[in-house]
């Protein structure tokens, strides 16, 4: 099982994404460069936070151009992992890998705190480790997290079970107080069709030991090593 | 090869919150300006882009807000190309 | 003196277009007749336009430290742990586990009140590249700020812009902005202070220092192009705030966090390759003082040839080259063998670089233009021979009687209710929650963020270790201000207790001297005094001075500043297993008082609030008894002892109890506590206010299961320190309640609460972008 | 009373560094589009603003700049009124 973690210019949680994968796996995380042509055959691509060129035109925008995108494009089509945290959740909406934007936070400032998500779905190689309907307590850093599609593309993602996080209260309501950013129906994380694209906001490698506040965000990196795992056959 | 001065107005789309232009308008009135509405906030770009002719400036900036400088979900733009002596104050100006 | 050399160097002529240097240029570069008699002496000639502003930037106070440098000679900078004293880019202590932490303060005030949002971001900027120059990641940001009232829109729009400044530069580049300090007072009107403290980690074994070397070594600028901002920058830094400001601040530097990030990673890369020879950033008086600087450590000469240096705006003269102050710029130097692999890690990071010069063996800092030579300094001169003075000295009368005013009276007078007093003092903008400030903050980027903002100190851990590292900045400029010896004091003690609050043990200090004009009496007898009580209590607490940052002329035309010597304190904690937090844990968890009961009004934020004005003595200091509190601390925190621990600054044992209380919103908990004369005679005949709002020093709050009392008892009584219960942890229900004798004074935690986390965010949804007046 | 329809362009002050105008043209260099140059990157405010006249709603919206959307230290802006039934599009555009 092997998983690779992008490195832009301006990424600064790939560190972090890999730290977050060698708590889980056994084996060493790959080292991606935006500039190379190769996933060198890794069974999952993280795509990881940051500012990627600065955010200078809009989150992701322009590292969507970047020669490995090309290559996560074809192997997300392929049927293959991909995770985008943050900045990668950004950068999977601008490569259409995902439907919709993400807009400045409707508060306009930049906000980190941490939140609580509920977790909607759990049968994707995302969050198969959890429990449905668990809360979670996560990490969000982001001045461009406001989740918007037209209300069509809203339905069709709530109907096919593609909502796979959403930002809710202590109590677990998904109330307008809990939406830290302004998000359409408080998304926080959406799968593609085919359920092997996730992008989410939160930051689930800041959320992987107690040291640091909360092990919540442990699920995420379990459910991907269990489902891209060769020798997992189900 | 001709240079021209382009400016590419991008806009939130119609019927989107823009709460940057909200933001705005909320401060204007309590700075004491009413009257004043439907702030909207958008980018301006303006660049120099080499081409042989109007049209051809027209279409490589077309190209160019389609792939990268506008986002279709949530943005619209236009685009005009700038009188180079008359630069800022553009064609439709009071 | 320079020596005369033997082959007097080629002097440079005239540069046609350049103005002709008079006794009015002179003076218009801020050069005494003195000072400009000794550029004489060591050029042997008259200096020609380009080399008169080399020496107006690097003997401005700013770079020059001037007025500053005999009385830091006072302050102590050994000690067995210290790897870098003052003099590099940034000073550097011994951690254990062979890592060396390295960190510096830097001030940005005058660019910030100017521009708050660029002017902040890049105060951010340059202290990032001071600290990983030296080798070392930056792990860390703080920031200590002071504005006027947030009753006025300006200050609100500067507030306000400071803070998405250091926000967006510290949260793009991806370092955790985790601790910092903001005090709002009518001193710091229309010059507000920005200070940015950067901490980085790296192997003890491969810190980094800028020293040129090696003759014939090609010297390269690196990242972003030199334009004409901020020409003059660290002279306009050493002027007083005018009306005029705004017509004559050099041309605005705006930040490109993005270009600093690539610069990080490709630095890093460089020095962990060892590819480099030397590195410095290009910050005040830019290539001028990177490059005289680096040469002047080596003992080497340097040349520079401006007509290579990559420029973003056509026809710029050397002279603005020279002395612009364009960001994300570095000066380096490598070895010829190692430039094609310098290159090409620049390269892989998108970072254009050119050779602009090289290294010399003649001393001298020579200046091309292409063919043409347009200065010839020696290095020595230019750097090491900026004049020093010791200005007069004399305190104020005006501050002398405020000392001596009674302090009591009107605490005693005072009838508004001692409740209405409590929650105005939790709403008080300067004690008040500045979660709005941090939730805009990037604070757990890196996961290395045990505690970040909201407790006594930030905790990090150190990577691949049980260590910890713990920082806070400190100073309450309204002390220094009545009592600058006893204020630099408590600014250096409150870091201290601060950082043993969560079970760190104080390792050394970087500073931030913000003062008025130091030509003026009253403010070089401030700067003095508070240096000397800073140098006192580092030695008393074994903190050394690794380095720090002066800034003067903080004066706008309603006066200085209150003198602010921001102390910049690290820690570490063995085990972070020991870390102690500021919140009450527990229902029926006992609380004690370590240290007396106090109550000092003097400078307090009660007073103000009560009388409007800041008078009466600071409060006293006893360092050995603060180096005992840290003894205590530490050893009560080892043995894990403690569910809490919070340290009395502002707004007193009151304030400190509630925040406490109401530190965790989801775990709001009340207290009954009672200041009974019969365990605290020092309340006996002292008026309500004072015991509950007084700001006596060296106490600290903590509360542990009741069983643990007597042992934390004994060994308080072992170190020599006071400690008393104080009463307990109850429910919410209860609220947060105090007993003097027969007086009770209440307060639910729901209105605690709010008026401590409501306050700023609710002055703040007032601002606009850019609202210029009230 | 009328209705006007304003436009303000916010614009980074010549010659100050625009990280956001580099970093689009470097990459649509990087996308093929050569001849690209000088792009600079600034803000598009629209508003409706009541007003007696042409000239008051211009100088009103002078005075919104000048005290709030736009800041002198480093910005430089331009407005003009669009045509009602025109706007969008402007003078020059295709
Ligand atoms: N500008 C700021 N940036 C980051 N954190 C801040 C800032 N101002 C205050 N804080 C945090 O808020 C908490 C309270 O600050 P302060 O009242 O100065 O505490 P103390 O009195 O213990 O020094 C601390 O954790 C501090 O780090
Ligand atoms: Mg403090």
């Amino acid at each position: 099982m092997r998983i690779g973690v992008v490195t832009f210019p301006g990424s600064n949680c790939d560190d972090d994404a890999r730290r977050a994968v060698r708590l889980v796996s056994d084996e060493d995380p790959v080292y991606l460069w935006h500039k190379s042509h190769s996933l060198e055959g890794v069974d999952a691509v993280i795509l990881p936070g940051g500012f990627s060129y600065g955010d200078y035109l809009r989150g992701g925008a322009i590292a969507r151009f970047s020669p490995l995108m090309s290559e996560v494009v074809e192997f997300a089509e392929s049927g293959g992992y991909v995770l985008g945290i943050c900045n990668g959740f950004q950068m999977l909406c601008e490569a259409h890998l995902l439907p919709g934007a993400l807009m400045k936070n409707d508060t306009l400032r930049f906000v980190c705190k941490h939140v609580r998500i509920r977790v909607e779905q759990t049968d994707t190689p995302f969050t198969c480790a959890y429990e449905e309907g668990r809360i979670l307590r996560t990490p969000i850093a982001h001045s461009e997290g406001g989740y918007v599609a037209d209300a069509e593309t809203l339905d069709r993602l709530e109907a096919d079970g593609r909502v796979v996080f959403r930002y809710v209260d202590a109590g677990g309501v998904a109330s307008e107080a809990a939406n830290p950013n302004g998000s359409a129906r408080n998304i926080a994380g959406i799968t593609n069709e085919r359920g092997n694209v996730m992008g989410m906001m939160p930051h689930p490698e800041r959320a992987m030991e107690s040291i640091l506040g909360s092990t919540d965000g442990m699920g995420v990196f379990e459910s991907l090593m269990r489902a891209a795992s060769p020798v997992v056959t189900r | 090869m001709t240079d021209y001065r382009i400016e590419v107005r991008v806009t939130p789309r119609e019927g989107l919150l823009d709460p940057q232009g909200r933001a705005v308008e909320t401060a204007l009135t309590s700075l004491g300006f009413d009257g004043v509405e439907s702030v909207r906030i958008g980018k301006l770009v303006r660049m120099r882009v080499e081409a042989a002719s109007e049209p051809e400036a027209m279409s490589r900036a077309r190209e160019m807000c389609d792939r990268l400088i506008a986002n279709p979900v949530i943005e619209d733009y236009s685009i005009r190309i700038l009188d180079e002596n008359n630069g800022d104050a553009g064609g439709g100006d009071a | 003196m320079t020596p005369v050399p033997v082959n007097p160097p080629p002097v440079p002529l005239p540069r046609p277009g350049d103005p002709k240097v008079t006794p009015a240029l002179v003076r218009e570069h801020g050069l005494s007749d003195d000072e400009y008699r000794r550029v004489q002496d060591i050029l042997g000639r008259e200096p020609t336009y380009t080399e008169l502003g080399v020496f107006s930037a690097m003997w401005s106070e700013h770079c020059g430290y001037k007025s500053s440098r005999l009385v830091l000679r006072g302050l102590p900078t050994d000690g067995p742990h210290v790897l870098q004293g003052p003099g590099e880019n940034a000073g550097a202590v011994d951690v254990g586990d062979g890592y060396a932490v390295v960190f510096k303060i830097e001030s940005h005030n005058h660019p910030s009140a100017v521009e708050p949002y660029q002017g902040a971001a890049t105060g951010v900027g340059g202290i990032l590249r001071d600290i990983f120059t030296m080798g070392a990641r930056p792990i860390a940001m703080l920031d200590s700020l002071r504005f006027g009232s947030l009753d006025k829109g300006r200050n609100r729009y500067l507030f306000d812009g400071v803070v998405r400044g250091i926000g967006d530069y510290g949260n793009c580049v991806g370092i955790p902005t985790v601790a910092g300090e903001v005090y709002f007072d009518d001193a710091y009107e229309a010059n507000p202070l920005v200070n940015a403290m950067c901490v980085g980690i790296a192997r003890a074994d491969s810190l980094v220092r800028a020293v040129a070397s090696g003759v014939g070594n090609p010297v390269l600028a690196v990242g972003s192009r030199t334009g004409r901002d901020g020409i003059h920058g660290a002279t306009f830094a050493s002027e007083e705030l005018g009306d005029d400001t705004q017509d004559s601040r050099p041309q605005v530097q705006v930040g490109d966090p993005f270009t600093e990030k690539l610069l990080l990673e490709a630095t890093l890369e460089l020095l962990e390759r060892g590819l480099v020879v030397a590195i410095q950033d290009m910050g005040a008086a830019g290539v001028t003082s990177s490059a005289s600087e680096m040469a002047a450590r080596g003992g080497t000469g340097i040349e520079i040839d401006v007509a290579r240096v990559p420029v973003r705006q056509a026809a710029m003269t050397p002279y603005e080259i020279l002395l612009s102050e364009s960001q994300e710029r570095m000066l380096l130097v490598a070895e010829p063998k190692n430039e094609a692999a310098v290159r090409e890690v620049l390269e892989k990071w998108d970072l254009e670089a050119e050779v602009v010069g090289r290294v010399t063996d003649d001393g001298q800092f020579r200046v091309l233009e292409g063919e043409r030579l347009v200065a010839n300094i020696p290095v020595t001169g230019l750097v090491n021979e900026c004049p020093v003075y010791d200005h007069p000295a004399l305190e104020s009368p005006a501050v002398a009687e405020l000392r001596k005013s009674d302090t009591r009276t009107p605490a005693a007078q005072d009838d508004a209710a001692p409740s209405r007093r409590w929650r105005d003092l939790l709403a008080a903008p300067s004690i008040a929650s500045k979660r709005w400030v941090y939730e805009q903050y990037d604070t757990s980027v890196g996961t290395r963020t045990v505690r970040g903002p909201g407790g006594d100190a930030a905790i990090l851990r150190l990577d691949g270790t049980r260590r910890a590292l713990a920082m806070t900045t400190d100073c309450n400029g309204r002390y220094v201000y009545l009592n600058p010896k006893r204020g630099g004091m408590i600014a250096v003690c409150e870091a201290a207790r601060n950082l043993a609050c969560v079970g760190a043990r104080p390792l050394a200090i970087t500073n931030c001297l913000n003062f008025g004009n130091p030509e003026k009496p009253e403010i070089y007898h401030q700067f003095k005094e508070a240096v000397g009580g800073m140098g006192d209590a580092c030695r008393a607490l074994g903190t050394p001075v690794t380095g720090g940052n002066v800034s003067f002329y903080n004066e706008s035309p309603t006066g200085a500043v209150y003198p602010t010597p921001v102390v910049g304190m690290i820690g570490v904690i063995e085990d972070f297993d020991h870390a102690v937090t500021s919140g009450f844990k527990v229902e029926g968890d006992a609380i004690l008082l370590l240290g007396a009961v106090g109550g000092e009004l003097g400078g307090s934020e009660y007073l103000k609030a009560v009388t409007g004005e800041v008078t009466g003595n600071a409060p006293a200091v006893d360092l050995e008894s603060h180096r005992r509190l840290v003894e205590l601390m530490l050893s009560l925190a080892e043995k894990r002892w403690l569910h809490s621990a919070h340290d009395c600054a502002e707004g007193g044992l009151a304030v400190a109890l509630a925040e406490s209380a109401i530190r965790d919103p989801e775990l709001s908990l009340g207290f009954s506590v009672d200041l009974d004369p019969a365990t605290f005679p020092e309340s006996e005949d002292a008026p309500l206010p004072a015991l509950l709002f007084g700001e006596t020093q060296g106490r600290i709050v903590v509360s542990a299961e009741p069983a643990a009392v007597e042992s934390i008892a004994a060994e308080a009584e072992r170190v020599g320190l006071p400690c008393r219960r104080l009463g307990s942890v109850t429910a919410k229900e209860n609220g947060l309640q105090i007993a003097v004798g027969t007086q009770v004074v209440r307060l639910g935690v729901e209105e605690a609460s709010s008026a401590y986390y409501d306050s700023i965010p609710a002055r703040m949804e007032r601002t606009g972008r850019a609202e210029d007046s009230g």
